[in-house]
This record gives C-alpha cells, structure tokens and sequence, in this order.
C-alpha cells in the first residue's frame, strides 16, 4: 500500500462522516449512548469495590493479654505482632480505656456495669487491624502462638458474612458489567452495520469499478475508527465532569451525617478513559472490517 | 481479446438470460451489440466483468480464463476493462470529479496523473463545468456522461459500454461516437451494447445481434436492423 | 390543462436551469420536450410535479396554481398526473406488479380493481411474465416499462414522461409510443421529454424545443431538428 | 382511512420487516439489546428496594415497663400498643427472657453478667416493630403516652442512619435507571432512524407517486410497532426466564450462609413486562413517526 492510498483512506473516511451528517450523528450519539452505559456501570463497580474494600479494612481483632504485664513486655509484644505477616496496624489498649469504652458504647444500657466500677475485670487488649480480612484466621493462630496472651477475638462469624457478602457484590457486579460491555459491544456493532447497509450500493460500486477488499474497506475502517474514538472522547468527557463534579458534592454534603463518599475521581478516571477507549476503537474497527465484509463480495 | 466459447446463464428464478453464445472479439475490433429489451446484452456484459457468474461455458478475456480467476484477481480483471454502466453507478456523495478520480485512485495513479487527466477527460464529455456537483445535482444525460468519463479515464484495453446513449440528445451522441471511435482507432477494443438504430447505422461497425438468449446475427458492417429484415 | 407563466428555476449553485419559461397546453395535446443534454427538461416536469420549487412565474395544472398549494395537497396533485421518471424511480423491495399496484394503493383502489388493472397494464408493456420479479432481476428496458405501467394505471389526465424510451429498442419504444397516442386519443394530455428524434420525426406532434434554459422553438406539427436547421 | 389501507399499512409492516432481514435483524437486536440494559438495571433496582424494605422492617422498638405489672395490666397494655397506628407486631418479653437473650448475645463477654445471676436487674418489655421506620418518632411519642411505661428505646441514631443509607440508594438507582432509560430510549430511536435512513430513497418515491404522508408513514410505524414489540417480547423472557432460574439457584445456595435473596419472581416479573412493553411499543411508533418526517418534504 502506498502512502498516499493511506492518505487517501483517512480523507475519505473523514469525509464520509462530513458529508452522511444525518447518520454520522445517528451513529455517533449511539456510540456514545452504549459507551455510557458501560461507563456508569463501571463507576457503580468501581464504587461498590471501593466500598466493600473500605468496610473490609474496618474489620478488626481483639487480643486480650494475661493480667498484669510489664510495659517492657507490653512494647516487645507489640513489635512482635507488628512483624505478623497480615497485620497492619497494632494498638494498646489499656484496661482502663477498655472499660471507658465499653461504658460508652452500651449507652443506655451502661448501667449494667455500675456495679463494676469498683474492681475492672476487662483486660490489657491490643486493638490489631489487619491488611488482607480474608487471611484473619492465619493471622489469629500467629497471634496465638505468642506467650502471655490469654485470648484473640475476632467477629469470625461476622467477619466472613461481610466477607461473603463483599464477595457476592463484587462477583455480581463484575458478572453484571460484562454482560453490560457485551450489550454495548453489540449495540455499536450494529449501529455500524446499519450505517454500512445504508451505503452497501457505494460499496458494491467500489468493487465494479475495480476496488479491491482493502480499498474499499480502508475507508470504511478509519471512519469506524474515528467513530469509536468520537465516541470515548466525548463520553469519557461527559462522564469525566459529571463525575468529579457529583463526587466532589456528595463529599461536601454528606459530611457528618453518613460516611458517603465516592472513589476519588483520580483512581477512577484513568482506567474509565483506557476501558472506553479501547471498547470504542475495537469495536469501531473490527465493526466496520466485518460488516463492510458482508457487501463486497460482488 | 474477448471469447465467450458456448456460455449459458440462467437465473435463480429459472429464466434463460443465455442460451449457449459464443462469440469472438479480435483486439481493435469495435462491436455493437444490438437486440430487443430483455434480450440479454447486458447479462453479457455483467457475465465478461464477472457481476454475474457463469453457469456454463468459458470467458477468456486477454487469454485469461474469467471464470477461473480467483476472488483476489477480480478487481484486476475490471481494472482492464473500462464499463459504462446501464444505470451509471455513480458513487451518490461524490462530486463529479471525484467520481472519475476514484477510478484512478483505485489503481493507485499518483495525485499529478489524476490532477492532469481528470478535468482533460470531463473536458471531452462536455462537463468541465460540473465537475463539483453530486450527481443528485445533474441531468439525466450528464450522469451518463460522468459513467463514460469513468470508463476511459484510465485508457483500458478494453472498453465495454452498455446503452451509453440513452440519455443523450442525437448530437451530443455523435460527438460520445466520435470518442469512441477515436480510442478505438488508437487501439482500444470497444463493445457496445445499444438500441440507438442511427448511430449503429451511421457507423458501420460489425453488429451484433441476440435474440431472447441466442446470437441470430454477426454481420461484419451491419445497420441495426438486418438486410433481409422486413420493416 | 397546463400553463407554465414566466417560470424561472435557478439552483442552490448558482445554475439557471430554467429562464422565464412560458408554456400553455392544451387538454388532449401530445406535445414532446426536446433539447440537448441539460437544457431544463427534467427540470419543468420536476417543477410540475412539486419535486422541486419555483423561483419565480406561475404554473397552473387543470387551472390550479401550483405553486399556492399547500403540502397536504401536494399528493393530490401528483395523483392527477402520471409520471414516468428518467431515472425509473421503481421500489427496489416491491415485485413488478407491487410497483404497479402501489400507485393504485396510493389513491385507496379497490382490491378489486387493482387485481383487474394491474395485469391488464402490465401485458400492456409487455411484461405479463415479470410480474412476479423484482426490479434487481430486471433488464434496464424492462425496468423502464414497469415505471410507463405506473404512471398509466391510474389513467391520469395527464401523463408526463421523461426520456420513457431511452432503454428500449426501436421495436419496443414504437409499441410505447402506439399505447401514448391510444390514450392521448382517449382525451390524456401527453406531455413527453425525449431524445428520440425517430420518434419525434414520426409521430408528426407539436414539439417544444428547450436549449439552456428558454424555449427556442414551438411547432405544431414539427421533427426534432427544425427545419432551417442545417444538419 | 379505510380499513383496506389499515390492512394494507400492516401487511406492508410486515413485508418490509421480513424482506430487509439484514436490518431487521440489527435493529430488532438493538432494540432488545437496550431493552436489555432497562431490564438489567430495573432488577437490581427493585431488588435494592426490596433489600432496603427488609432491613427498615427489622428496625425494632424496646418498651421497658414499670416493676412489678399483673398479667391483666400487662395484656391491655399489650392491646393499646396494637392500636397505635404505624405498629406492625407487639412480642412480650419477660424479664427472665431478656437476660438470656442478653446472655447469649454478648457471647464471649457475657462473663460480665455473672455476678448479676442473683438479682435480676432487666425489665420486663415489649418488643414492637413499625410498619413505617420513618415514622419511628411519632411511635415512640405515642407509646410514652401510655401509663406504665419506663422508657422507649430505640436505635434512633441507627435508624436515621439506615434510612438516611436506603435513602440515597434508592435515590441514586432512581436517578441511574431514569439515565439508562433515556439513554436505551435514544439508542432505540437511533436505530429506528437509521433504518430509515437506509430507506430515504423509498419513502421519496412513495411521496412522488401521490402518496400522502400518513399513507407513507404507515407502514413504518406498524414496522416500528412491531419491531419493538417483538424486541420487548423477547427481552421480557429471556430476562424472565433468566431471573427465574437465577433467583432459585441463589435461594437455594445460599440459605443459611447469608440471607441473600432475590425479590420474588412473581412479585418483579408484571412490573418488568408493562416497563419493557412501554418503552419498546412507544418508541417504536414515535421513532418511527418522527424518523420518516424528516424524509418526506418531498
Ligand atoms: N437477477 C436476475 N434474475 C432473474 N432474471 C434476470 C436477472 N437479471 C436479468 N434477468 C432477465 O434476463 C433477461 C436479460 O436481461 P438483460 O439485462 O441482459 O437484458 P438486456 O438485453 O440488457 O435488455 P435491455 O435492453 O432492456 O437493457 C431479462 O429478461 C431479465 O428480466
Ligand atoms: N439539484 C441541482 N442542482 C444544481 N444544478 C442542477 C440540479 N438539477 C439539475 N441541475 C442542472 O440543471 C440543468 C438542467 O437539468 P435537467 O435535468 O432539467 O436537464 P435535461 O434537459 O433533463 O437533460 P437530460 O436530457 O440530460 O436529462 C443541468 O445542467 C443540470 O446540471
Ligand atoms: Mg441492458
Ligand atoms: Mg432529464
């Protein structure tokens, strides 16, 4: 292929979205319709991920330590834990703290614990965050194995209906998305053979004046590719603004009353741009290659 | 060279557009193919630049054997032949001069080629003025005229034109004749199928006439009607 | 009746395609439009029919000013006249005779009738056997007839017909014009662009001569040349 | 019109649909497609709702009574409480009873309620849950009225937070199936004009011979009647059918582990039928309509 039959393909394809103006704009706001679609879903996932990651990493274990234990033990105890494979944070939670906690925490019920006060019977504790909730019982059973610990205590049984349930989410919303991509995949394959069909006289035409396949189809490709890359653009643009703008109004709003927030809109940007790009050119070009196929055989 | 040897055709709803022709044309020969609506010249035609597929018989055409080529060969077969189409085919978003010009880039010619003999072409069929105007934007007989334009841009070996006339007043007929005749005299084989009684008597060429699907005359300088036809 | 009143068309381009054109016809006049490739035909019968609009002048069909109607009687008036298209026109998913009955259907014919009308017309043109094809599956002369059958079925008092036999062959195109002065005999006004001067120098009919745009010559009973016309 | 034209719009709706099966079969998969992402996104919706409905329902109120109430005093109580308007269910809980639910809902901490064993400290309650959590305030004012009474207790801060929480889902899904559907209803109407658009040449024709525009017209809005009726008909039993089986299949594997349960089939399917049924239906005559206008000034 010459340089200038290249050349020739992009004008002609750059031509023909000018000069079709009624379908180029069908067909492109289509791209765009479908491209959006995957986009919100894809921030909906994004979001439900975060989510879920952010509960996740709330979850927290107990260690309650053997009564009366020299602060020297206490520090040595807490840099052992630290080296733990699994944890991520480590905390000292003095008896005293313990039960002031405890007395908030029951609130109206805290009443039951006057009769306490006298002689505190919680433990020393240390208050263990770990980085990956799905490996608590490893971490549980290293814990134990250290001298001077009386117990560990985790939420096992809540721990792993979050687990689960962060689980069933993510599985769903990943299951959901793709057959959402594949939707979308669909509908702008088939808004670009609707607009092949449309010309499929002008392609046999190519072909009867001598056009061979690449010929005819090089134009064909490149619109599609413009189409495809048309469409992320815009939508990513859309999508792009509309989303750093209602993240940044949820932060503010809600601040206080209820911890929604979304994933900040940096994280989310780059991979929503590279996802509908590449939908949008794949499908532009492999679209177009394919149903331009189905009329040249004249 | 073009050899129909003994082709037939029938179509998918089982009429018989032709019915065992074969046919001889020597290179520089200039042929009318004459006959009633229906008869089956443009199946001809449409048989010669593959459009259509053989049922029987063979098509060689500068030796090569039509019916074997390959579907990767095809465009070179109509890059050898120039046609005037009986419906012009003319691409509806290009203007006149693309339209011409989108047979020669077909063939790759380079930008200068086109930039030189586009406009001198359209110059021949009397359409410098139009060349930026779609077709939607022309006479009946100016679209004809872009088909032939189209046809001979490249100066095929070959040109094969189906009722170019049609929509030509008498005059501006004689001067596409004229053209014609020039190209055949610089070598160029031409076949032309028409229902223009004058021009074929006027030019003396050989005639050549079919009849529901069958050759029933090949007269060397015929008119278009045949000597012992009554009329 | 139609009476063109100073009618002048220029196109978006800048083309004057037609100049202060003035045109009066009579009820039961036969008359043919001649003139060279692009010299505004098509454009008046475009005009007529409200393909196109006027830009300035008056033309009046059966005493109504075209011009004035509103679009909703638009279909009303292409009803009261028969239209063969140079370019056919035909729709390309419709058979034959659905071409043909369309036109019926379009003015809510009786099942009845089109079943009775639609084969007579169709034998009519000769192409009782085609009834079934689709315009794809036909030659270019056949397609024309199936537009000719179109524009008759309705029996129009006025049938216009751009080049109606640029595709056929003499035979052919002479049976066509038989069928045209039957029915102008019959009372329809025939108003028919043409190329064909054997026909034209035939049929002895008044002939209008159109060339860029202004009408040049008006005969009664006149040939396609003129007669101080040295050719 | 007379009925012949009706009949001859239908048979022509028909024809077109059946003789154009390339695009026929691309737009009608269009359709469905969009139709498809409506439904997708119209389930979760519902099912989020349905979700949010059952945790407001466990919202529950604890009303402690007074020492010492006879069994009577007790059972009319019971009574009044029953009529209070926005109470759903009444449980008595007898004091012996709470502190063993006490017992074993603190689990490991319940060493702490040793020493109460002897005196009982726990109130005799009723346990009351609320048709409407929202209006859990105007309840508990109401119960207060009633003599006898100690306290009402309820999470109130929890429930503002749950509400608050199913608030903004049920907001946000509202807002985000109202986009999709305006984005399915765009790309239906797209397809629609696109396949018209491949038909601009007939639609000219048909005007030049005489037609009129509704004469015209209608033939492609049976066709678009039909295209989205067949598109919404296959749409609602494949995800029918889809959400059948899939919310057995959850129901039966998840029992026990975790409470997730789709919303009844029969309870989703009608709403689902007449949504998709609308949208396909209505678009695909309005699309039509406003598609064919656009190519009939001639
Ligand atoms: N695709 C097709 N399917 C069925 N029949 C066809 C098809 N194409 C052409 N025919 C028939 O074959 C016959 C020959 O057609 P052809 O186009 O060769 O005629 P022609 O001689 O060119 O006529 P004209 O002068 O009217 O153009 C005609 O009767 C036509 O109806
Ligand atoms: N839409 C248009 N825009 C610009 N110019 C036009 C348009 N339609 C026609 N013309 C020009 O107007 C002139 C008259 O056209 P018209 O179709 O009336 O010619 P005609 O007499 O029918 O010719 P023919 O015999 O070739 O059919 C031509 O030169 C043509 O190029
Ligand atoms: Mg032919
Ligand atoms: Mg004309």
């Amino acid at each position: 292929m010459k340089i200038r039959t290249a050349k020739f393909f992009v004008k002609e394809g750059f031509g023909s979205l000018r000069k079709n103006k009624t379908m180029s704009a069908a067909s492109i706001s289509s791209v765009i319709a479908a491209l959006l679609v995957i986009a919100i879903f894809f921030i909906i996932v994004m979001n439900v991920d975060y989510a879920a990651s952010k509960l996740e990493s709330q979850i927290e274990m107990m260690v309650y330590l053997q009564d009366n234990l020299s602060e020297t033990i206490v520090s040595s105890m807490s840099k052992e834990l630290e080296t733990i494979s699994g944890v991520k944070d480590v905390q000292f939670i003095p008896k005293a703290q313990a039960l002031m906690d405890l007395n908030e925490k029951w609130g109206d019920n805290a009443y039951l614990l006057e009769g306490l006060e006298g002689e505190n019977p919680l433990p020393d504790s240390f208050k263990v965050t770990l980085t990956d909730p799905s490996k608590a019982n490893t971490v549980a059973l290293a814990i134990s194995s250290i001298s001077n610990i009386e117990r560990v205590v985790y939420g096992k049984e809540e721990l792993e209906k979050l687990l689960q349930a962060t689980y069933i989410l993510r599985v769903s919303s990943l299951v959901i998305i793709t057959i959402l991509v594949f939707i979308s995949v669909f509908i702008i394959s088939n808004t670009i053979k609707l607009t092949v069909y449309a010309r499929r006289k002008e392609i046999s035409i190519m072909k009867y004046v001598g056009g061979t396949d690449w010929f005819v189809r090089g134009p064909f490709i490149v619109e599609g590719m413009l189409l495809g890359l048309f469409g992320s653009f815009i939508t990513s643009l859309a999508v792009g603004i509309g989303y750093y703008y209602s993240s940044n109004l949820i932060k503010n709003q809600m601040i206080g009353l209820l911890s929604v927030t979304l994933m900040p809109f940096g994280e989310l940007i780059s991979s929503l741009v590279l996802l509908l790009g590449t939908v949008g050119l794949l499908i532009g070009i492999v679209g177009s290659f394919l149903s331009v196929r189905k009329f040249m055989k004249v | 060279m073009i050899q129909l040897r003994n082709i037939s055709k029938k179509f998918a709803n089982g009429h018989v557009a032709l019915n065992n022709v074969s046919l001889d044309i020597e290179n520089g020969e200039f042929v009318f193919l004459v006959g009633t609506s229906g008869a089956g010249k443009s199946t001809i035609i449409k048989l010669m630049m593959k459009e259509l597929e053989l049922d029987s018989g063979m098509i060689l055409i500068n030796d090569k054997d039509v019916t074997k080529l390959k579907r990767s060969q095809v465009p070179h077969l109509r890059r050898s032949m120039g046609v005037v189409f009986q419906d012009f085919r003319l691409l509806q978003d290009k203007t006149v001069y693309e339209n011409v010009a989108f047979a020669m880039e077909v063939v790759e010619a380079s930008q200068k080629e086109i930039r030189r003999q586009v406009p001198m072409i359209l110059g021949m069929v009397g359409l410098s003025k139009k060349s930026k105007q779609y077709p939607h934007q022309l006479s009946g007989g100016e679209q004809q005229r872009v088909s032939i334009a189209r046809a001979m841009v490249n100066g095929p070996s070959i040109l094969v034109a189906d009722e170019p006339t049609g929509n030509l007043d008498p005059e501006m007929s004689w001067e596409i004749m004229k053209l014609f005749n020039e190209i055949n005299q610089r070598g160029t084989t031409i076949l032309m199928a028409t229902h223009d009684l004058h021009i074929v008597d006027r030019m003396k060429k050989r005639v050549v006439e079919i009849s529901d699907g069958n050759i029933i005359r090949d007269e060397k300088r015929g008119g278009y009607f045949s000597e012992n036809q009554n009329r």
